[in-house]
């Protein structure tokens, strides 16, 4: 190509570009002004940000623990005993059996991907619209939901193993007398024993066969 | 070609004990074009399968999808081969399996440059040694990376220059 | 008139109440005042969180509202926005970088990854389980990728926390 | 070519096949004897596109050769693939190829799919197809963008981020994430299309066949981008099949090849477009500027497609999206390598299965990978500053190159 030409198709290609940008002079300005009018763009219905755990409604069933592919979750339960009375979750009217001692979701490990929504069996565990955390220690990004406190979960658990003392010593007992009532009779059955433990399965430590 | 057409083929060129047909008995047929494979016995006639492979004007193929490599478990890898052709848009897939002791197979870089930087990969990650690679360093991690993390029994490190690795 | 209203023009100590020097203390507000309002930023990227940063600085959200502007060197830049995954190959990298800025420097943890390893922190053996690791860092931002309103926040807090400094007001959340 | 610059380029050389050597005319050959220089280019540098580094050595102005260094960004994906379940790999693979996310998705529940023989609703199929191509779009707005800030132009960088903006906004209204979606799951989605999506889908088609005329206008035709990137970095065809070039790369060579019209996968039989392929009009096939140029008529095209589901659309079908979703993931045992296209190439998956709730073995072949192995082929003999054009040209995303 020659020299002047090179020139006029330069200039005219130029020109060109410039005219589309000249055009946008008067085009709707895009920039959402943050900070100061904050309604202006409203996040959609759906928006997926912090996690928020609605701990009435919780029974402690794990599975949006096991849903997880972080492992950011992590929950701790208390059997209930027969005497409590837990209450029921207001959605579904399920009666709890579990106290939840512990409710952690570390929120600088989350992914955001909201598996974990979706197993949930009494929708207490959601994402809301809330995206403006950030902090300046690392420690604050873990969120503890349980609503006890280290004491009263401390009594939950004792209450729980005294339970479960009694039960055993009542257990004892109650096989005592039936040892003590028929003597003569063949043995009874053992209690069920747990099951043998299954063969490993072929796969469980090796690759498809090749 | 048919699948097996190409591995007729393979064996009236090599001979019957060049290796075995697995095919895959998927109901999809999909599945069973892209998930049966050619289990080659011999390691050292793999240069040479390749090579006619690419240059056969029957088969022509002339395009590496992917070299992968797998952690069988049981101390055994796998270098597997996901080959193409733009002519006849046929595929096939070589499998060669080694025992993690003597796990070299020959490059077949010079037969596909694609193999280059995969062939590197294995190696980085799987401790595959590819006999003949012009350029057989690590590619993704340090070369002073201790191990090859995609081993099945692998265990990071617990420092690695002075930073604290696991949680 | 626009930009007048928006210039957060340094606020004089009005009690003299002796404790303290005014003119210094009036030297520090100045000084942080107008390190606040220029933090110029490196441009540097590293995964995913990089792009949102992109999308930040792109007319949508227009970083340069608050004075960022992205430098690509950092021996000009004031904040490091460490955005995305630190993996170990790229760890002595960043501190690298770290240390080439000159002071007063800060840093901000966008996402995740660079909080914490973030999605990777169990199972990643090249991915180093938090930046603060290497680095001292001032802000954590949440999210993966935090949306370009966050990392605005996020920005907006390290302002408090610069207009914060020098003086005994602690800087609380 | 001159007598240093050869015996240099043999030395340096990676690739076993004899790498061609393309001077460009302008540059004058050698006379004077220089000092060749190694130059370190990254992991922090404006234009690598993120974490990579390049070692290149200099014969004062001419590249004589590049070594890539990669792994920056290594995130251990396949070793997470083993660790997690079928489902719980999904956000990690959003990930792997961030600008491209939907299309990663769209590649994983496919191969998985073919690996259960599921099949899904059409309704299902039709919305990730239109989500696909909207992201194809989406990800080459940021190709087009930021390979125009690359050789020099800033505004097109802003003007193509704004229209992202619109795409990222129709995601953000379906499933509530802006970027990294964890959308398509296997066997269905994880929720409905949001009702105001199909108009403002309309809607975008229409802007953004006036912003695609606006970009060619600005940047595609403007005298000094083309100057700047036809018959730079020459690919030839032969070479580009050779060594696993796909997606745009291998199409700007001649070479009519996409997955989608190839191999077909979900409902893309059912679309009438044209395979964009790189043309001689300006520059010559398989250069920076037909990859470029590739990139912006694929573009065109993926509106097209968008235009015919919009019109072949199933209003009335009120099928649960999520009705196809098997209960518990177990494929039998058995391996699949499945491939689709993503707007960098062919990206491949081949997964092993041992019959467990977790797959054994996940390998992806990503076209990033294979794109940028073929750099230093690509570079040799020209000027740094065309270095960094045809990175640019190349489009990698790192999170895909590592990892």
């Amino acid at each position: 190509m020659g020299y002047f030409s090179d020139i006029t198709r330069g200039l005219s290609t130029a020109v060109k570009g410039l005219t589309v940008v000249i055009r946008h002079l008067g085009r709707r300005k895009v920039t959402r002004q943050y900070p100061e009018p904050k309604n202006e763009y409203i996040l959609p219905e759906r928006a997926r940000n912090r996690l928020y755990v609605n701990m009435d409604d919780c029974i402690g069933c794990d599975k949006c623990a096991r849903a997880c592919p972080v492992d950011c979750i992590e929950i701790e339960t208390v059997k209930s005993i027969p005497e409590e009375d837990l209450g029921v979750t207001t959605r579904f009217a399920k009666k709890k059996s579990l106290w939840v001692t512990k409710f952690d979701i570390d929120m600088a490990k989350c992914c955001y991907c909201s598996l974990c929504v979706w197993p949930c069996p009494t929708e207490c565990i959601v994402m809301t619209e809330v995206f403006e955390f950030s902090e300046p220690k690392r420690e604050n990004l873990i969120y503890h939901y349980a609503t006890m406190d280290a004491a009263e979960a401390e009594l939950h658990r004792q209450n729980r193993a005294n339970y479960e003392a009694q039960a055993n010593v009542q257990r004892a007992k109650q096989a005592a007398d039936r040892a003590a009532n028929a003597p003569a009779g063949p043995p009874s059955s053992t209690p069920p024993s747990s099951p043998p433990p299954s063969a490993a399965s072929p796969w469980a430590n090796k690759g498809p066969k090749h | 070609m048919e699948q097996l057409g190409i591995i007729e083929r393979l064996q009236s060129a090599f001979g019957e004990t060049l290796g075995v047909w697995h095919a895959s008995n998927s109901e999809s047929a999909y599945a069973r074009r892209m998930g049966s494979f050619f289990q080659v016995s011999d390691p050292a006639r793999l240069l040479e399968l390749a090579f006619f492979l690419r240059d056969e004007p029957a088969l022509a193929f002339d395009s590496l999808l992917l070299l992968s490599s797998v952690d069988h478990g049981d101390g055994s890898l796998s270098v597997v081969y996901h080959l193409e052709s733009t002519v006849y848009r046929h595929q096939i897939v070589l499998k060669i399996t080694r025992p993690m002791a003597q796990a070299r197979v020959p490059s077949v870089t010079s037969v596909w440059s694609h193999a280059n930087w995969q062939e590197r990969e294995a190696w980085d990650m799987m401790g595959i040694r590819f006999e003949g690679h012009p350029d057989h360093r690590r590619i993704l991690l340090e070369e002073d990376y201790p191990g090859h993390p995609l081993r099945k029994y692998f265990k990071e490190p617990d420092f690695y220059h002075g930073m604290k690795v696991p949680n | 008139m626009g930009f007048l209203d928006h210039m957060e023009l340094p606020v004089l100590p009005t009690d003299k109440t002796g404790e303290g020097n005014v003119i210094v203390t009036s030297l520090d507000t100045l000084f942080n005042w107008s390190r606040l309002s220029s933090l110029w930023q490196m441009s540097f990227g590293l995964a995913c969180c990089a792009i949102e940063m992109m999308s930040t600085a792109a007319a949508h959200y227009d970083m340069m509202r608050f004075g960022v502007i992205p430098r690509p060197s950092p021996r000009q830049s004031d904040v490091i926005i460490i955005s995305g995954t630190v993996t170990l190959k790229m760890a002595s990298r960043v501190k690298m970088l770290y240390e080439q800025m000159a002071d007063p420097k800060y840093v901000i943890s966008m996402g995740n990854c660079s909080n914490c390893g973030g999605p990777y922190w169990e199972y990643g053996y090249h991915v180093l389980r938090g930046v603060d690791r290497v680095i001292p860092v001032d802000v954590y931002i949440p999210g993966c990728p935090p949306r370009p309103e966050a990392l605005l926040e996020g920005l907006m807090k390290l302002q408090e926390k610069v207009r914060a400094q020098g003086k005994d007001i602690e800087f609380t959340e | 070519m001159p007598e240093i610059l050869e015996r240099n380029i043999h030395s340096h050389s990676l690739l076993h096949a004899s790498a061609p050597v393309h001077l460009p005319d302008r540059v004058e050959p050698k006379r004077l004897h220089t000092e060749e220089m190694v130059l370190n280019i990254g992991p922090q540098h404006p234009s690598t596109h993120g974490v990579l580094r390049l070692e290149v050595v200099l014969d004062g102005e001419v590249v004589v050769d590049v070594i890539p260094h990669i792994g920056y960004l290594h995130r251990c994906f396949e070793k997470h693939a083993e660790n997690l379940t079928y489902p719980q790999v999904l956000p990690y693979v959003d990930r792997m190829d961030y600008i491209a996310a939907m299309s990663g998705e769209h590649g994983y529940v496919t191969a998985v799919e073919r690996l259960l023989y599921i099949e899904v609703p059409e309704k299902v199929e039709y919305i990730r197809v239109l989500f696909a191509e909207l992201q194809r779009i989406a990800s080459h707005l940021i190709a087009i963008g930021t390979f125009g800030m690359d050789s020099g132009a800033f505004t097109p960088f802003l003007y193509c981020f704004r229209d992202r903006e619109t795409i990222l906004e129709m995601f953000e209204k379906t499933c509530g994430a802006r970027f990294l979606y964890n959308y398509m799951w296997v066997g269905g989605l994880s929720h409905d299309l949001h009702p105001d999506v199909l108009p403002m889908c309309r809607d975008f088609l229409k802007k953004s066949r006036a912003t695609h005329q606006e970009i060619n206008d600005l940047l595609t035709f403007n005298h000094i981008f083309v100057e700047r990137t036809a018959g730079i970095g020459v690919l030839d065809r032969e070479v580009a099949i050779n060594g696993g070039a796909s997606g745009p790369m291998l199409r700007s060579c001649g070479v009519k090849w996409d997955i989608r019209k190839d191999d077909p996968y979900s409902i893309y039989d059912r679309f009438e477009w044209e395979v964009a392929i790189g043309s001689s009009d300006r520059g010559e096939p398989g250069d920076s500027f037909n990859r470029h140029w590739v990139r912006m008529q694929e573009w065109e095209q993926s509106l097209n497609i968008i235009e015919q589901i919009l019109e072949q659309f199933p209003r009335q079908d009120a099928t649960d999206v999520q009705s196809a979703i098997p209960k518990r993931l177990k494929p039998p045992e058995g391996e699949i390598y499945s491939r689709t296209e993503t707007p960098r190439g062919e990206l491949g998956y081949y997964i092993v299965s041992n019959g467990d709730v977790k797959p054994w073995r996940v390998k992806v072949r990503s076209p990033a990978f294979s794109n940028l192995s073929l750099l230093p082929l690509l570079s040799r003999g020209y000027l740094v500053a065309d270095l960094i054009v045809i990175l640019g040209s190349i489009d990698i995303v790192l999170g895909e190159v590592d990892r």
